[in-house]
């Protein structure tokens, strides 16, 4: 089956996935960062306040699942049921177990029994401490790398993509568009950014969403610039001459031919981008603006850092993911360079 | 190319129009304007706006405690509470006409522009100042700070770029790629106070001045002293700038070079007998650098205007970035539009000469149309 | 002119004043404390002018020390002022106007006497140009007139108000002559002539101010002035950055620091000179009100009308947990809206004070009169889990059920669902975890935090479910209390009424206190209302703090009697025994 | 000759790639060069000539490529073991090298007097003014008296052979023991291709001077080389002195080279036939610029009012000397260059024809450019290229259809099907150009500009493609504008022969009427030329 499938390939894209392979680092980094990403994605079930699987009187409960009312248990309220209160542990482990998946405090749990004042330092109970709302840094982490990576990949992935567009199209066809496209960017670019987000946050609460939509509103300017440049120098290549003798359109030209060859940029900035996208989140709450309060993002957890240098290990943690995420991101990068260099020497 | 560059600098009249224009749209339509603020100020509800991240907000414990220090008053004439008793509407209207809000907006609008015209920039809001001497009292730390980055990350960068294309995969670029990440992912703000902590603070060492540019005594110095005084100063700040400012620029260095590095046209410098050096400085760069040359009057604008606001708050120094940022938060309209304006002016002047800077660096490169 | 006159030394708000017409100094103050010396002190921010008057610019911080008022007001009563720039003070017995005697030795920094002419300029000029701040303090002063030889007197307007002459004594002096030159309302940066006891030395616009004291200062010997105002320098170092003027001060930058913020009081102060004795650290208890700080409900918004509605919230709000884990149990829980003060209501009421209440009887809850008001007590999960039970029940009560694990309305079917707003992030960590109790009751709420701008736009327009609010008290409530809790301020956008307090009760209350005619009377009607608004459970009571929390580096002597209401750290000095102790110890480092 | 030799190549190898993709280049050269001798390396194209004259300078693109064996010393120093430093200081110095594709091989961002001075200067301590003095020299000496005024210009801005002169002249700058030259005067008109051989052999007799010579003109190795190698699939077949080699040739391989020039003649065409491409009053005029604000000091005539027309299933030969504007009237009748004048594609005129317009028009007019490499995109394997166009113009089925295709083009220009999965790079220079042909070839075009089709092919292939078009010609009726240098391959092509001088046709006619009486004295002198060499040919044949 496999096999089958490595065969059709072409043997070109076969020939850039052996040079991505060759380069050990980029392709291991490439496969840490998703197996990071895709168990950020099962976070409920990694790091919750709800068990994974209870077994009370008989019957079974998947609380990550489905909501049960702490009278199902034969407690006291009707409401959802807090599976970390002892009481109701009592109760349910009096005729039945309880599984808790590995990490048990999701990222809104306080933890209510935290022998010192919060930001607790690392313990058996809480690996990276908590932060100063008593709430468990781990959890937090997943559930911020979660939405961080995901906000920042979107982000960088769209403005990239229209980034690249409208510079190429600048760069490519030069003369009045470039001209009017530019000084639309440049207009577009002095638009208050701030001020924007002021706006926004007075009509609706700001949520993923419209942050993502809002910031990408503004975001793919970054790479104008310099797939312009490329595209500016790039046009005037002879094979993009042989290219338009054959009779190949503007938009071949752009992608096929020319494209290829001024990614150095892009590809570079890719991951720089992406980290500025999740540390824009973290300005962003700074003025409030941000994701609404007790969402875990790594920015939230920068900022937690900066206000609380006592307690090193929030900043250190939320730097440490950082600087691993960034320099995953930077050496696929460099591997997807190496993909695509014809010339790239396989030692 | 001249005829082209004409074209540009005129250009530039109806752009800082259009940002002009947009801008006033959208502030206008931001909640909280300046009356507000003002309003806000008098009944002593009005945060300080850098608070949010500069830890200086109010403690947990409300009003009961206000600060007091000792030798001096116990606060200014009278505690606060007792002024708030809700303002006299036409107390309201007055501050309206002080700022002109009695107005309706395009009247507004085309007031402003009419003193724009002749270079009349007004009064702060709330400084009492021209904005043009509030612009010019903020420069040299902005050029400082904009400068010396900027030199310092493209004098690091590039030769580290270049070190690294050579040595592509090898232990050298593997290393170097980490701690310039590393260096990258510090936030540039822990980063600072980390330095504060480990230099300036009273915990460690105690080597590196806290604040300001210069020392208080820097008007008695001779000239020799005054230099080293202003590095002293700088040294600190600059460093927390530069250490998260240069690893897309090694990155991007080190990249453009490796697509170049196999041409054709390096081989015949090395059959000519050049040195690796002579090869890579003498021939590559020139082919490699034109989005990193022309990008560097780019970089320099944003370090200038932007880049340093956490740095300019850490370090107290009083520079565009934070200036525009107080004037943004506080409503500080005449503030906003005048930084605006110098800026977007200087953006586009800085636009313009990265793009003929292409030019220089590739004269193949024009800006014309491509039919045929 | 019928009314008998008295031509006094000090004024109080209700009776007699506690210090004589031979008082030499305040006990707080140390009559012997040595000149000389140096301080510096830290300000946050910049400054850009040196006139605080204004509306306009940012004004240096120690500014206070340079003008004088009338009268100064005493750091261990509830509201006397004694005479500073006035030597004797007259007022007839309904207080309907005061005229002031200026000490003939008062004196600017210049050399010319204080004289009438200067107190009438400082009041039209301060009313007219000034701060529209001094125009609403002052409204009611109408006027001021040169009576005799350095005698001046106020006029009052607007109805008897006792605490207006006391108001007028707050007025501070300003230097005709000088400011005949010169434009009033500028931000300006040159130093100000002034008569107090410092005067600005020299300055870096923004960075730094330094004062030094007036070495002929003419008010050393007056009462209130002796043992004040030590130190020879005076200096006020600018930082932008919280953190780093933390830092700074451990560093040695400057000398004294003041914190409020209690996780940095327990652990941003454990530096190597902390630990070795170099910077004191300090509480000093005081007896300031701390008034009232809470969650508060938005009466206006409907699920909040009822009260059982908002008693129910309060019981999920778990104070000793927050206290332990967040505050390293540094702050004591709020029990009523003027804490920490002999104004504060607790235990039933008795005497004068049930006297008023039982005439009210039917139209305030019965509770007044059966418990002592106490918020509820949680810590543990078990406590928690009591509280929450009892909220449930309250909620029921009031027409809510649980429906598909929510809590909804009975009838309307409407979910229980509001918001609280927030304009700084600090808030946050203790919103939060009140949310999930929230959740636990079926109710769902969000925490929003907005930009300054945005938050005061909403609180003006009474646009929000919940807030966090305070009310800062004074010794002598007064007219403010209108604007705290008046049903006419709760119609008008930008009062203080955040909580929308109608209750004509509240109303009849208020205008008791503001009518009180002696302390005593003041004492019981202020508790009184007090009660009545604790009943109303119209804010979850946060908590206050009871102490100053200061640290300084060791070369300060302080008064062995503090003052009740004020740190007065102008009463401490510089021990130069101390500083050089000091100086030798760190140099040694 | 006893001397010992400067150079000596023992059983070399070189491969390159590691693993299944290995290719092996050479496998097995074995070559010796004498001091004053002129080695002449020919051969079949691909068979790894031009990586044998790189891996003597160690040159290659190490380590994509190595050495699996062999040894290559140079005045018996070893080259392949020796430390960089040591190869460097012999670089440029004492050997250098001439590249075969000069317009890819000058940096492009550099102007050309400054890469020629930079060579003086780097092995010579001299000032800049003797080195700019030097260069003034070598540019006289290679025949660029004209351009000596626009040393400062960027090599785009030359002709394919004002850029190969530039190479010679770098080359030459230090006067080194040992010259490399791989096929150095493709590009150049026979007048100046005589002027740069003379050049060489007087440096030669002079200065002792060695040249490995890499060539495909038969005529010029025996014109003037000492000592021929035959290479062919990697390995040398044959060597020995001359003019002995070619009279007894040994091997087959030589055989067939010396057997397969391209003869005969074009096929008769009939008059009558339409036009296909005519243009009228043809202008292409490059603005020189100077100074800070890039004034227009005056203009490069290169075409300069151009009157001609070619008919369906006709060939236009255009000959001219080096920078007489012949590449840029093929661009300009195409559209890709701007141009003032009419152009009529089919009595259709283009000139005014936006891009858009032209478009369906590109597949029946096709280009073959002067660079090949340079016409490549680097980062396009060879079927991706050769595919392109039958993708834009939908035609060649679907993908299957479509490689069937490509594979058939390319065994048409005799490169192997299988190598359609590479990138250009990994080509040599005469795959590449046949590339360029398969790529134009490919669309059935019915006009084609041919810009130099054959220069760095070897006789049989050139005959090879030689008979390939003109079979296309015949049964397509395709119509061709030829640019060579190469008198023999134009008169094997044109029915006319337009000739070109400075931007202008000086003359125009058919092909046996100029061949046998040209009348302008430029013409004559070209022809002459060529005829020169002939003489000398046959007359060494006569020996
Ligand atoms: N970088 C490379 N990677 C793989 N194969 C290569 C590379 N460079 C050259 N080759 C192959 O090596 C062989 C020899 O190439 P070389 O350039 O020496 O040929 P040549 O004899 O100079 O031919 P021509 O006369 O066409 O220039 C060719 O078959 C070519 O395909
Ligand atoms: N972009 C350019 N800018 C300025 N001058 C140019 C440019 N391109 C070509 N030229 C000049 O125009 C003239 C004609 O060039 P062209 O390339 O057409 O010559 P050619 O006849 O093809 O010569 P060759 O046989 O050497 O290839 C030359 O003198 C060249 O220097
Ligand atoms: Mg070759
Ligand atoms: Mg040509």
């Amino acid at each position: 089956m496999s096999a089958a499938l490595v065969l059709k390939l072409a043997p070109l894209t076969a020939r850039r996935l052996d040079n991505f392979r060759a380069n050990r680092r980029g392709f291991w980094s490439l496969w840490i960062f998703l197996a990071l990403f895709v168990l950020s994605l099962f976070a409920e079930l990694i790091a919750n306040d709800k068990p994974l699987l209870i077994r009370h009187e008989g019957t079974f409960y998947a609380p990550v699942l489905f909501a049960y009312a702490e009278t199902d248990f034969g407690g006291d309220f009707p409401t959802e049921a807090d599976y970390r209160d002892p009481y109701l542990k009592k109760k349910i482990e009096a005729d039945g177990w309880i599984v808790w998946p590995m990490v048990r405090y999701s990222f809104t749990t306080v933890d209510r029994n935290l022998p010192v004042p919060a930001p607790a330092p690392p313990s058996g109970e809480h690996w990276l401490g908590t932060d100063d709302q008593a709430r468990d840094v781990v959890a937090r982490l997943i559930y911020g790398f979660r939405v961080s990576v995901l906000f920042g990949l979107a982000l960088t992935l769209l403005s990239s993509v229209v980034g690249v567009a409208a510079g190429a199209v600048q760069g490519y066809f030069g003369g009045k568009t470039d001209l009017i496209f530019q000084r639309f960017i440049e207009i577009w670019g002095g638009m208050p950014t701030l001020y924007l987000l002021i706006i926004l946050a007075s009509v609706v609460e700001p949520n993923f969403w419209w942050l993502l939509g809002l910031m990408l509103l503004f975001s793919w300017m970054a790479l104008v610039g310099v797939v312009r440049a490329e595209f500016l120098r790039g046009r005037n290549f002879d094979y993009v001459r042989a290219a338009r003798a054959l009779g190949v359109s503007d938009v071949t030209i752009m992608s096929r031919h020319i494209l290829p060859n001024a990614m150095v940029a892009t590809l570079t900035f890719l991951p720089f981008i992406l980290n500025s996208s999740i540390t824009t989140l973290t300005a962003l709450d700074f003025l409030g603006l941000g994701l609404p309060p007790g969402s875990a993002s790594l920015g939230e957890l920068l900022g937690q850092g900066k206000a609380n240098l006592q307690a090193p290990w929030l900043g250190l943690t939320a730097f440490f993911v950082l600087a691993v995420m960034l320099s995953l991101l930077v050496f696929v990068g460099e591997g997807v360079r190496d993909a695509f260099d014809p010339r790239k020497a396989r030692r | 190319m001249f005829a082209y560059a004409l074209r540009r600098l005129l250009l530039i009249v109806p752009t800082l129009f259009g940002i002009m224009v947009v801008n006033f749209i959208v502030v206008q339509a931001a909640p909280g304007g300046p009356v507000e603020q003002m309003i806000a100020q008098i009944q002593g509800t009005a945060g300080d706006v850098t608070a949010r991240f500069s830890g200086t907000g109010a403690g947990e414990a409300g009003e009961g405690t206000g600060r007091a220090q000792p030798g001096a008053g116990a606060g200014d004439v009278v505690s606060k509470y007792r002024g708030a008793r809700g303002l006299e509407p036409d107390l309201i209207k007055q501050i309206e006409k002080l700022y002109g809000f009695d107005k309706p907006a395009h009247e507004r609008f085309w007031l402003m522009l009419k003193n724009y015209l002749v270079f009349d920039f007004g009064e702060s809001f709330f400084r009492d100042r021209p904005v043009v001497d509030l612009v010019l009292d903020k420069m040299p730390v902005s050029i400082s700070l904009g400068l010396w980055t900027t030199l310092l990350v493209y004098l690091i960068s590039i030769p580290l770029g270049i070190a690294k294309a050579v040595r592509d995969g090898g232990h050298f670029d593997v290393w170097t790629s980490a701690v310039v990440i590393v260096g990258y992912a510090i936030p540039g703000f822990l980063f600072a106070i980390l330095l504060i902590v480990l230099f300036a603070g009273g915990s460690f060492w105690s080597v590196f001045p806290l604040r300001g540019l210069t020392s208080p005594d820097w008007a008695t110095m001779d000239w020799p002293a005054r230099v080293a005084d202003y590095f002293w100063h700088i040294a600190l700040p600059v460093t927390a700038l530069v250490v998260g400012g240069f690893a897309g620029l090694t990155m991007l260095t080190k990249n453009s070079f490796l697509e170049e590095i196999n041409k054709q046209y390096v081989t015949t410098a090395r059959a000519k007998g050049l040195p690796e050096r002579g090869i890579l400085y003498g021939h590559v760069f020139r082919n490699a650098m034109l989005i990193v040359i022309a990008g560097f009057p780019g970089a320099f604008v944003g370090i200038l205007f932007t880049g340093a606001l956490l740095v300019e708050v850490i370090f107290s120094l009083d520079g565009l970035g934070l200036l525009g940022f107080e004037a943004a938060l506080k409503r500080d309209y005449p503030v906003m539009f005048g930084t605006l304006y110098f800026f977007t002016l200087l953006g586009l002047l800085m636009n313009l000469l990265g793009d003929l800077a292409y030019h220089v660096v590739d004269p193949r490169i024009d800006f014309e149309v491509r039919e045929t | 002119a019928e009314t008998k006159t008295v031509r006094v030394h000090g004024l109080a708000m209700h009776g007699a004043p506690k210090y004589g017409p031979e008082f030499t100094h305040f006990d707080y103050a140390n009559p012997n404390a040595p000149k000389g010396g140096e301080t510096r002190l830290s300000a946050i921010g910049s400054f850009d002018s040196f006139n605080q008057f204004i509306l306009k610019g940012d004004p240096a911080a120690g500014l206070g020390a340079v003008f004088e008022t009338l009268l100064a007001s005493s750091g261990d009563e509830a509201f006397s002022e004694y005479g500073l720039l006035a030597e004797a003070i007259e007022v007839p017995e309904d207080r309907s106007w005061v005229a002031f005697t200026l000490r003939p030795q008062a004196r600017w920094h210049d050399g010319r006497p204080v004289t009438p002419e200067d107190v009438i300029f400082s009041l039209d000029t301060l009313k007219t140009k000034g701060h529209p701040f001094y125009r609403s303090y002052f409204k009611d002063v109408a006027s001021a007139e040169k009576t005799g030889e350095g005698r001046v007197r106020f006029t009052f307007s607007g109805g008897v108000n006792r605490e207006l002459p006391l108001i007028a004594g707050q007025l501070p002096i300003l230097p005709k002559h000088w400011w005949a030159t010169r434009d009033f309302e500028k931000t300006t940066l040159e130093p100000p002539l002034g008569s107090g006891p410092f005067r600005i030395k020299s300055f870096e616009a923004g960075r730094s101010v330094t004062y030094e004291r007036v070495a002929d200062y003419w008010g050393q010997g007056v009462p209130v002035r002796r043992g004040t105002y030590n130190v020879d320098l005076l200096r006020y170092d600018y930082y932008r950055d919280g953190t780093v003027a933390l830092e700074a001060f451990k560093a040695g930058e400057y000398d004294f620091r003041q914190e409020n913020v209690a996780k940095e009081w327990a652990t941003a102060y454990d530096a190597p000179p902390v630990r070795e004795g170099l910077i004191k650290k300090v509480e000093i208890e005081h007896e300031r009100p701390t008034g009232m700080q809470g969650f508060s409900f938005n009466t206006r918004r409907e699920m909040f009308k009822d009260k059982r509605v908002r008693r129910a919230l309060t019981l999920a709000f778990d104070f000793e947990w927050a206290n332990k884990n967040l505050f390293f149990g540094q702050y004591v829980r709020t029990r009523s809206f003027f804490s920490n003060s002999e104004l504060a209501s607790s235990g039933l009421p008795e005497g004068e004070e049930l006297k008023i209440l039982a005439g009210f009887k039917g139209r305030i809850p019965e509770e007044i009169f059966e418990r002592e008001y106490a918020p509820p007590v949680g810590g543990s999960d078990e406590a928690l889990r009591a509280n929450l039970r009892v909220a449930l029940d309250l909620l029921r009560d009031s027409g809510w059920i649980v429906k598909e694990r929510k809590l909804v309305h009975g009838t309307t079917g409407k979910p229980f669902s509001f918001e609280i707003l927030l304009a700084q992030p600090t808030w946050e960590r203790i919103a939060l975890p009140f949310v999930r109790h929230l959740e636990r009751l079926g109710i769902e709420a969000r925490v929003r935090t907005v930009e300054p701008a945005q938050y005061r736009k909403r609180i003006d327009d009474f646009d929000f479910d919940m807030i966090v609010d305070s009310f800062g008290q004074s010794l002598s409530p007064g007219n403010e209390q209108r604007d705290f809790w008046s049903t006419a301020a709760a119609a008008t956008p930008g009062s203080r009424n955040t909580v929308g307090i109608k209750d004509p009760v509240v109303d009849k209350l208020i205008e008791l206190v503001i009518a009180a005619p002696d302390r005593e009377s003041l004492i019981v009607r202020t508790r009184a209302l007090d009660r009545v608004l604790l009943a109303g459970n119209y804010l979850i009571p946060h908590w206050h703090i009871r102490t100053f929390r200061v640290a300084y580096w060791d070369k300060f002597g302080r008064p062995s009697i503090p003052a009740k209401y004020t740190l007065c750290v102008e009463c401490w000095w510089v021990d130069a025994e101390k500083a050089r102790a000091l100086e030798i110890r760190r140099g040694r480092k | 000759m006893t001397e010992a030799p400067i150079l000596e190549i023992e059983d070399l190898h070189v491969s390159f790639n590691r693993g299944e993709r290995e290719v092996k280049a050479v496998q097995g050269a074995n070559l010796v060069v004498r001091p004053g001798e002129i080695a002449a390396l020919v051969g079949e194209s691909g068979s790894g000539k031009s990586v044998t004259a790189l891996s003597a300078m160690r040159l290659l693109p190490y380590p994509l490529a190595w050495h699996p064996k062999g040894s290559i010393r140079f005045k018996g120093e070893e080259i392949l073991s020796a430390p960089e430093d040591r190869v460097r200081a012999l670089r440029g110095d004492r050997m250098s090298m001439i590249f075969q594709e000069p317009l890819t091989s000058l940096n492009p961002l550099q102007g050309i007097g400054r890469q020629v001075a930079e060579s003086v200067v780097l092995h010579r301590p001299v000032s800049a003014a003797a080195a700019r003095e030097r260069v003034v020299e070598l540019f006289e000496l290679v025949g660029l008296r004209e351009q000596i005024a626009r040393m400062d210009a960027l090599p785009h801005e030359f002709s394919g052979g004002q850029q190969q002169r530039v190479m010679i002249a770098m080359a030459l700058a230090n006067t080194p023991d040992l010259l490399i030259a791989d096929e150095p005067t493709t590009a150049v008109d026979v007048t100046i291709q005589a002027q740069i051989l003379k050049l060489l052999q007087e440096l030669q007799a002079r200065l002792g001077m060695a040249v490995l010579f890499i060539t495909h003109d038969l005529g010029i190795v025996r014109r003037i080389a000492n000592r021929a190698y035959v290479m062919c699939q990697g390995r040398i077949v044959e060597e020995g002195v001359l003019p002995d080699v070619f009279r007894a040739p040994r091997h087959d391989y030589t055989r067939h080279l010396l057997a397969s020039e391209p003869k005969g003649t074009p096929e008769p065409a009939s008059a009558s036939a339409p036009e296909i491409m005519a243009c009228k009053n043809l202008k292409v005029w490059f603005p020189i610029k100077r100074g800070v604000i890039r004034r227009v000091v005056g203009h490069v005539k290169a075409v300069d009012g151009v009157t001609l027309s070619v008919r369906e299933g006709h060939t236009l030969g255009i000959v001219g000397e080096s920078g007489s504007g012949k590449s840029t009237l093929g661009r300009a009748l195409l559209r890709l260059e701007r141009s003032e004048g009419e152009v009529a594609f089919r009595g259709r005129a283009i000139e005014a024809l936006r891009a858009k317009a032209l478009r369906p028009l590109r597949r029946e007019m096709q280009i073959v450019f002067q660079d090949p490499f340079g016409s490549l995109s680097p980062r396009l394997s060879v079927g991706q290229i050769v595919e392109e166009g039958l993708l834009v113009h939908g035609q060649g089925g679907d993908a299957d259809a479509r490689r069937q295709l490509i594979g058939q083009a390319l065994t048409e220009v005799g490169l192997d099907p299988e190598t359609q999965d590479r990138y250009p790079h990994e080509f040599s220079g005469g795959q590449r150009q046949r590339i360029a042909i398969a790529r134009a070839l490919v669309l059935k075009p019915k006009f084609v500009v041919l810009d130099e089709p054959t220069s760095a092919l070897d006789v049989s292939v050139q005959a090879q493609i030689v008979e390939l078009l003109r079979e296309l010609q015949k049964k397509h009726r395709l119509a061709y504008l030829f640019i060579s240098h190469d008198l023999r391959v134009v008169r094997a092509m044109a029915h006319e022969i337009a000739v070109l001088r400075q931007g202008r046709v000086v003359e125009h006619g058919p092909a046996a009427d100029i061949f046998a009486r040209p009348r302008e004295p430029y013409t004559r002198a070209l022809i002459a030329a060529a005829i020169e060499l002939k003489a000398d040919e046959s007359g060494a044949v006569a020996m």
